[in-house]
């Protein structure tokens, strides 16, 4: 048969993370269990182990004001939106909800979701270390992993092997691997790929089994391999913030009145949540997991190097300007977050040192597309020097 | 006859001297960090040790200095910080940027005093990082931040217990190695002992509330506790406390109050006092409404039965106790810290809606009040703003119950025309409810 | 039988409404602006103009609103002052006896009031700070765009593609607005979306309150269409509109008096 | 100001070589700049409604000043928020890049640091001496609209937007409001009126509090001089008074001939200038 082209496979990925749950009920259609996840510090690993398919909760992306009564104003829209999903019933077929103590605004989101919205009894809050560099950090999640894998045992009463947790390790080792490879696209002058297109990829495999997902990522692959690659662009773009997932400001930063590029992104939705990998064929499978989640980019709310005001986040954020060689950097990060403007204080000033422009750009649950637009190309004209 | 406290004035006089020696003292240690942190291991490396922490330093420099603040503030926002970030935090660097610092005798000091160190905690999302932003300012001031995730009955949870236990032992050596100084196990437990009987202390004095008339008010409060956040771990901090809870018990036995009318008792939950705000408080005074107990000044620095079976209790801890405690050695002291530490119900009702809530309905009914006051404050992600809205929703249909949003320190996003409204309507539906239930 | 008055003297406006007993005499608005006891005297005599009767014709006056401690100063000569949300109440009241909760969508101010039988406040519920000045909002995207705000209402009625503001507060919808016009959306479009703004924040006020039938609104924003269209789906609740909505709190006020 | 224009009869177009304009659609107006060989020729500005309709209003405003047509116009630039809506525009290029060129053109080449405190939002601009811009802050969404407030505000007094700068600065005795957000001050302001403060105090108070939100942004970008202020609030006399006095840099002086809510659209025309005898 045909060999698909690389278009048709990312369209079929477009399409899943556009339309989660109905993704999500074709599954439990078939008898599979589903886990909802707020954070992406949940060990999706144990989840896979126990048979059961994380799906991870994102935005609606419909202006809601309802959730103003459950949670305060103060928390980012992201969060909003979050708990708006539960609000909504939207997800009422999850057999489960699980976070990992996150950030305190989507811990409200997971709050809400069962407080309000009828997840009281079918929830778990597995708690995570807030600095994640400690030594006792490792063993205390562990410890606190184990307490999870329990509570699944009894909730699909079947206890978990290690040969379980061993193939639930692989399985996302690969999709952390195939997915690295993708993003290694867009280092190129001229990938096959565009930025928002490995976004969405990306997005999809927080949202798909992934061992459905892996093979059509690998296949993606493939064919991307014998891709001619896309034209040079003019302006290479990188963005650091926090959690987005609405494709439309990325398609955006290709869309400008100039030709621009989207070549990384530091998010808790694209790189931070896969760029590591999980120890493989250890004796203890859980400290493996454990040892696996302290090497990745940290979030902004878990980034603390003890002993030193350091944060570990910004040796990863000079290493890809390194390899992807952005001409410009875009803070994308939700307004009423609090971790993220602390960060970019600290980071302007070494992309200033760097000479490397940047502007910021405000989430809210919508976006001011025009404003946004202006912000971008006012960037690029920076970078272009464009003047009378 | 409203009564007047005679412990009045050494309270005063103990902050401030905590607070001058870490401007003026020309031996010792100056160290820097979240007074939310076990502050006895620092009594390790020595007694003169002299201390400064975020919240309380923001919090009495608001009051004594309302202007600066709000300068302070805007420092902070010029030099990046971000608009939505804490307001503790803005003011607390706001003074780092400007390179002065004022306290609570009304002297401000040009040129900010250097910390040696910084020992601090990470509980909400930027809690540690304000102080890495200090350390940045001032040019890499060694940091340890210990992560005390809370939330729940915690304290419970031996897991939890050991993992904070750890990085505190961690950290002591940590310690020994950025001061090249040796720690002493004796001096140590002496302030952990210290440490944790001001805290149960405390939460006996806020007991006595309970009483009719309550003998102390939010104001009282707010103006007693800053000895047990500033350091708590010393011998004079003990006897401030044991003196002030003899007067209190007094207090009761001769039914006296700081403010004997009191028509509606209410219940607190917010951590802007309405008596940061004499506009607010008249309207309270004038209806002889009064807040009898507040989960920001009985739980920040006290602790209490807890829970119980599932439910909170707001019974106090018998002081004798603590000098039973055994905290021979260096781990058994540890763990005790962390547990009571744990226990405070300012950090059980951060990420924990279920706690939060159980706290309520326990203050609500102990305390017997007429009215449940909501003051989320703006700037403050974790326990004073979380779960408060949803609160609301819970309570209003039992108990007359009024939200507004409020801030700790930034006067700018403190809704005072609105803040009044809504108490001038606290006070409509108490009297009401008070009308139809007789 | 003795003629009462009942000045409303809110944020945006000011509202004098006449009674004898029952009976509705005459009523007047003018814009409340800076000299606010200048304004109430305005309207007052624009209402006794409309009536023919004199001044010295009125019992007494009873006065609310924002500004209503304003009103103590000379010439005005009231005989008391009572709060908005109890004035609100016992007006909604009057004018829909089964009525037992009355959403108030006003120019600076959104509250809630669930009264009993006889409209005595039982519960109240306002709009926290980030909602203030929905009113305000809404008239002044009306001149942005140009048009009366009755014009806007049947505008937003025409609205065939749903494009949605922030829900945040009223500063970052009209930027955001203009942000869709300068994207070529259509103007009905933004208008609905405006109307739908404020029915949503008023809706998730309501929500944090158990509101009992029947349901009235007052304010202002009442005689927007546009805007009452949504707020009924919004709550899950059926709502009717009182005949003189913008007059609520002033006949409250002569009720109370 | 609706639909103003002026004209400059000493150019005459017969004779000029290059030909252009540079439109500025912005949120709350549009405004044209014509040149005549880098000379400006005609200017207008329009009360924006549509994007598109009102781009050609300021256009044809101008044009109906001069004997010109729009086909006699050699190249067109749009800038602004609506500059993607102008049909008759051969090129967009930002506000920011526009004010840059604009500022410099009038101010000169010693100009730095540009504040465009325009209705909707506040930009901060830092620019060479060739006028090119090198870094821009944009207002944060709670800084949204102070412009259009002060005019909300404005009809609340019952004041004319012309005369309220004035009445800002009749006094210095004023309470603090909320320099947070508008909506917060506006609140405040109007609980001012409540307790009976003078109307220039409470007029004070409130622009005192926005000057305050836009000092903070431009002081967060840094200010490097010389410090010039374009827009719509360039004109009013109580911001400016206050934001120099909070930044402590006082600004070169408006220039009398040129009306600063103009600058952007000038930057345009220059731009298209450059343009087109680039292309010949």
């Amino acid at each position: 048969m045909m060999k698909e082209g690389p278009d048709t496979i990312i369209e079929r990925f477009h399409s899943i993370s556009e339309n989660p749950q109905e993704y999500a009920k074709s599954r439990q259609g078939k008898g599979q269990l589903l886990a909802g996840y707020m954070c992406t510090h949940v060990p999706e690993e144990i989840l896979y182990a126990a048979g059961i398919i994380p799906v991870r909760i994102l935005s609606s992306h419909v202006s809601q004001a309802m959730t103003r009564s459950y949670m305060h104003e103060t928390y980012c829209s992201f969060s909003h939106d979050c708990a708006y999903q539960g609000l909504a019933h939207n997800y009422d077929f999850l057999d489960l909800i699980v976070t990992s103590s996150s950030c305190i605004h989507m811990g409200e989101a997971f709050n809400v979701w069962v407080r309000f919205a009828g997840f009281q009894e079918k929830s778990f809050l597995i708690p995570y270390p807030h600095i994640i560099e400690t030594k006792p950090a490792a063993a205390f999640m562990a410890a606190s992993f184990e307490e999870f894998k329990q509570f699944l045992e009894k909730f699909v009463k079947k206890s978990i092997t290690d040969g379980d947790i061993e193939r639930a390790i692989r399985v996302c080792n690969q999709t952390r691997r195939l997915l690295k490879r993708l993003w290694e696209f867009l280092r190129s002058e001229s990938s096959p790929i565009t930025g928002p297109e490995v976004a969405t990829v990306t997005l999809a495999s927080q949202l798909m089994d992934k061992e459905e997902y892996n093979p059509m990522l690998e296949q993606l692959i493939q064919s991307l391999e014998v891709e001619p690659g896309k034209a040079p662009s003019g302006v290479r773009l990188m963005v650091t913030g926090g959690a987005c997932d609405d494709p439309g400001i990325f398609d955006l930063i290709e869309h400008l009145n100039y030709s621009a590029k989207l070549i990384f992104i530091d998010s808790c939705t694209a790189t931070r949540y896969f760029w590591f990998e999980v120890p493989e064929n250890r004796s203890d499978k859980l400290q493996a997991i454990a040892e696996g989640y302290i090497r990745r980019i940290p979030c902004p709310a878990k980034d603390n190097v003890p002993g030193t005001g350091e944060k570990k986040r910004f040796r990863f954020i000079q290493q890809f300007i390194e390899e992807f060689r952005p001409d410009g950097v875009v803070f994308l990060y939700q307004r009423f977050c609090s971790p993220q403007p602390m960060d970019v204080v600290a980071l302007k000033p070494i992309l200033d040192k760097l000479g490397i422009p940047s502007t910021e750009l405000e989430l809210d649950t919508t976006v001011p597309i025009t404003q946004f637009r202006t912000q971008l190309e006012a960037l690029v004209e920076v970078i272009k020097g464009v003047t009378p | 006859m409203a009564y007047t406290l005679t412990t009045w004035n050494d309270f005063k006089n103990y902050q401030t001297t905590c607070y001058r020696n870490y401007l003026y003292a020309s031996e010792g240690l100056r160290v820097m960090g979240s007074t939310w942190s076990v502050l006895a291991p620092l009594k390790g490396l020595g007694e003169d040790l002299h201390l400064i922490g975020g919240e309380p330093h923001a919090a009495s420099t608001a009051g004594t200095f309302p202007e600066e603040s709000r300068e302070d503030i805007s420092a902070a926002e010029v030099a990046g910080l971000g608009f939505h970030s804490c307001s503790y935090l803005k003011l607390f660097v706001g003074e780092v940027v400007r390179d002065k610092i004022g306290i609570t005798d009304k002297t401000i000091k040009e040129g900010y005093p250097r910390p040696d160190l910084i020992w601090t905690t990470h509980l909400c999302s930027q809690h540690s990082k304000w102080y890495q932003e200090v350390s940045r300012r001032l040019g890499g001031v060694p940091m340890y931040a210990i992560d005390m995730i809370g939330g729940g009955d915690a304290e419970k949870d031996p897991k939890i217990v050991n993992y904070v236990s750890d990085q505190i032992e961690e950290g002591i050596h940590w310690l020994e190695r950025v001061t090249g100084r040796g720690f002493s196990d004796e001096l140590f437990i002496k302030a952990a002992r210290n440490e944790i009987k001001v805290l149960v202390l405390w939460g006996n004095i806020c007991a006595l509330n309970r009483h009719a008339p309550a003998p102390l008010d939010e104001r009282r409060f707010i103006a007693l506790f800053p000895p047990a956040v500033v350091d708590r771990t010393t011998d004079e901090t003990v006897q401030l406390y044991e003196a002030l809870l003899k007067e209190v018990r007094h207090m009761v036995e001769t039914g006296q109050s700081v403010v004997p009318d009191q028509r509606f008792r209410i219940v607190y939950f917010g951590i802007a006092h309405t008596y940061g705000h004499p506009e607010m408080a008249r309207i309270l005074r004038d209806a002889g409404a009064e807040i009898v107990a507040s989960v920001y000044t009985f739980g920040t620095c006290g602790n209490f039965r807890g829970f119980v079976g599932g439910k909170w209790s707001w019974d106090p801890l018998d002081p004798t106790w603590v000098d039973e405690l055994d905290l021979s050695t260096r781990r058994k002291a540890i763990t005790e810290l962390v547990k009571i530490a744990l226990g405070w119900p300012t950090w059980q009702g951060v990420r924990s809606y279920w706690a939060l809530e159980s706290m309520a309905r326990a203050m609500v009914a102990e305390y017997k009040a007429d009215g449940l006051l909501l003051a989320p404050s703006r700037s403050c992600e974790t326990d004073f703003r979380n779960g408060y809205v949803g609160m609301q929703r819970i309570f209003k249909s039992e108990i007359p119950t009024v939200e507004y949003d409020s801030d700790q320190v930034d006067v700018r996003k403190m809704d005072l025309p609105g803040a009044q409204r809504k108490t001038e309507l606290f006070v409509h539906l108490m009297e009401a409810h008070k009308r139809r239930s007789t | 039988m003795k003629i009462l008055a009942g000045l409303d003297v809110g944020h945006v406006n000011t509202k004098a409404i006449l009674m004898k007993g029952q009976e509705i005499l005459g009523y007047s608005t003018v814009p409340t602006g800076y000299d606010v006891v200048a304004a109430a005297q305005t309207a007052l005599r624009h209402a006794l103009d409309t009536v023919g009767v004199s001044r010295g014709g009125l019992a007494g006056i009873v006065t609310t609103g924002i500004f209503r401690e304003r009103m103590k100063e000379p010439p005005l000569d009231i005989t008391r002052t009572v709060a908005d949300y109890v004035a609100d109440a016992k007006g909604a009241s009057f004018l829909s006896r089964n009525s037992r909760t009355v959403i108030d969508i006003g120019g600076n101010i959104q509250k809630a009031i669930r009264y009993d039988q006889n409209g005595n406040t039982l519960d109240v519920i306002q709009n926290d700070k980030c909602a203030d000045g929905l009113g305000i909002f809404y008239t002044t995207m009306a001149k942005a765009i140009g048009i009366s705000e009755q014009e806007m209402s049947e505008l937003a009625l025409q609205s065939t593609q749903k494009v949605s503001v922030a829900i945040h507060c009223a500063a970052s919808a009209e930027s955001e607005a203009i942000d869709l016009m300068c994207q070529g959306i259509d103007i009905a479009d933004v208008a609905e979306a405006i109307s739908r703004f404020i029915a949503e924040r008023v809706a998730a006020m309501c929500t944090t309150m158990s509101l009992e039938k029947e349901i009235v609104v007052a304010g202002g924003l009442a005689k927007s269409k546009a805007l009452m269209k949504h707020l009924p789906s919004l709550i899950e609740q059926d709502v009717s509109i009182l005949s003189f909505p913008e007059y609520v709190g002033a006949i409250g006020a002569v009720m109370s008096y | 100001m609706s639909g103003d224009a002026s004209t400059n009869k000493r150019l005459d177009w017969t004779r000029a070589e290059v030909i252009v304009a540079g439109v500025d659609i912005g949120a709350v107006s549009s405004k044209a700049v014509i040149l005549l060989d880098g000379q400006p020729c005609a200017f207008s500005q329009v009360t924006t409604r549509r994007p598109k309709e009102s781009s050609f209003k300021a256009i044809t405003a101008a044009l109906a000043k001069t004997p010109l047509k729009l086909e006699d116009i050699h190249h067109v630039v749009a800038t602004g928020r609506g500059r993607t809506q102008v049909p008759f525009a051969r090129k967009t290029i930002t506000e920011i890049v526009c004010g840059a060129a604009g500022a410099v053109h009038i101010w000169g080449p010693t100009v730095r640091t540009v504040l465009d405190a325009g209705g909707q939002s506040c930009k901060v601009i830092h620019c060479t001496e060739k006028g090119r811009a090198t870094a821009f802050l944009w207002n944060d969404k709670c800084a949204a609209g102070i412009g259009r407030s002060i005019e909300t505000f404005a009809d609340l007094v019952k004041k004319e937007l012309t005369e309220i700068g004035n009445i800002a600065l009749q006094t210095d005795q004023f309470s603090k409001l909320s320099d947070f957000c508008a909506v917060y001050a506006q609140s405040e302001a109007l609980d001012l009126i409540r307790s009976k403060v003078p109307l220039e105090q409470v007029v004070a108070a409130y622009h005192y509090a926005m000057a305050k939100r836009i000092s903070t942004l431009v002081a967060r970008s840094g200010v490097k001089k010389d410090f010039v202020i374009i827009g719509g609030l360039a004109k009013n006399p109580g911001i400016i008074g206050w934001v120099e006095g909070i930044l402590k840099v006082s600004r070169l002086a408006n220039k009398p001939e040129w009306d600063p809510q103009f600058i952007v659209a000038l930057g345009a025309a220059l731009i298209a200038d450059a343009f087109y005898r680039q292309q010949q």
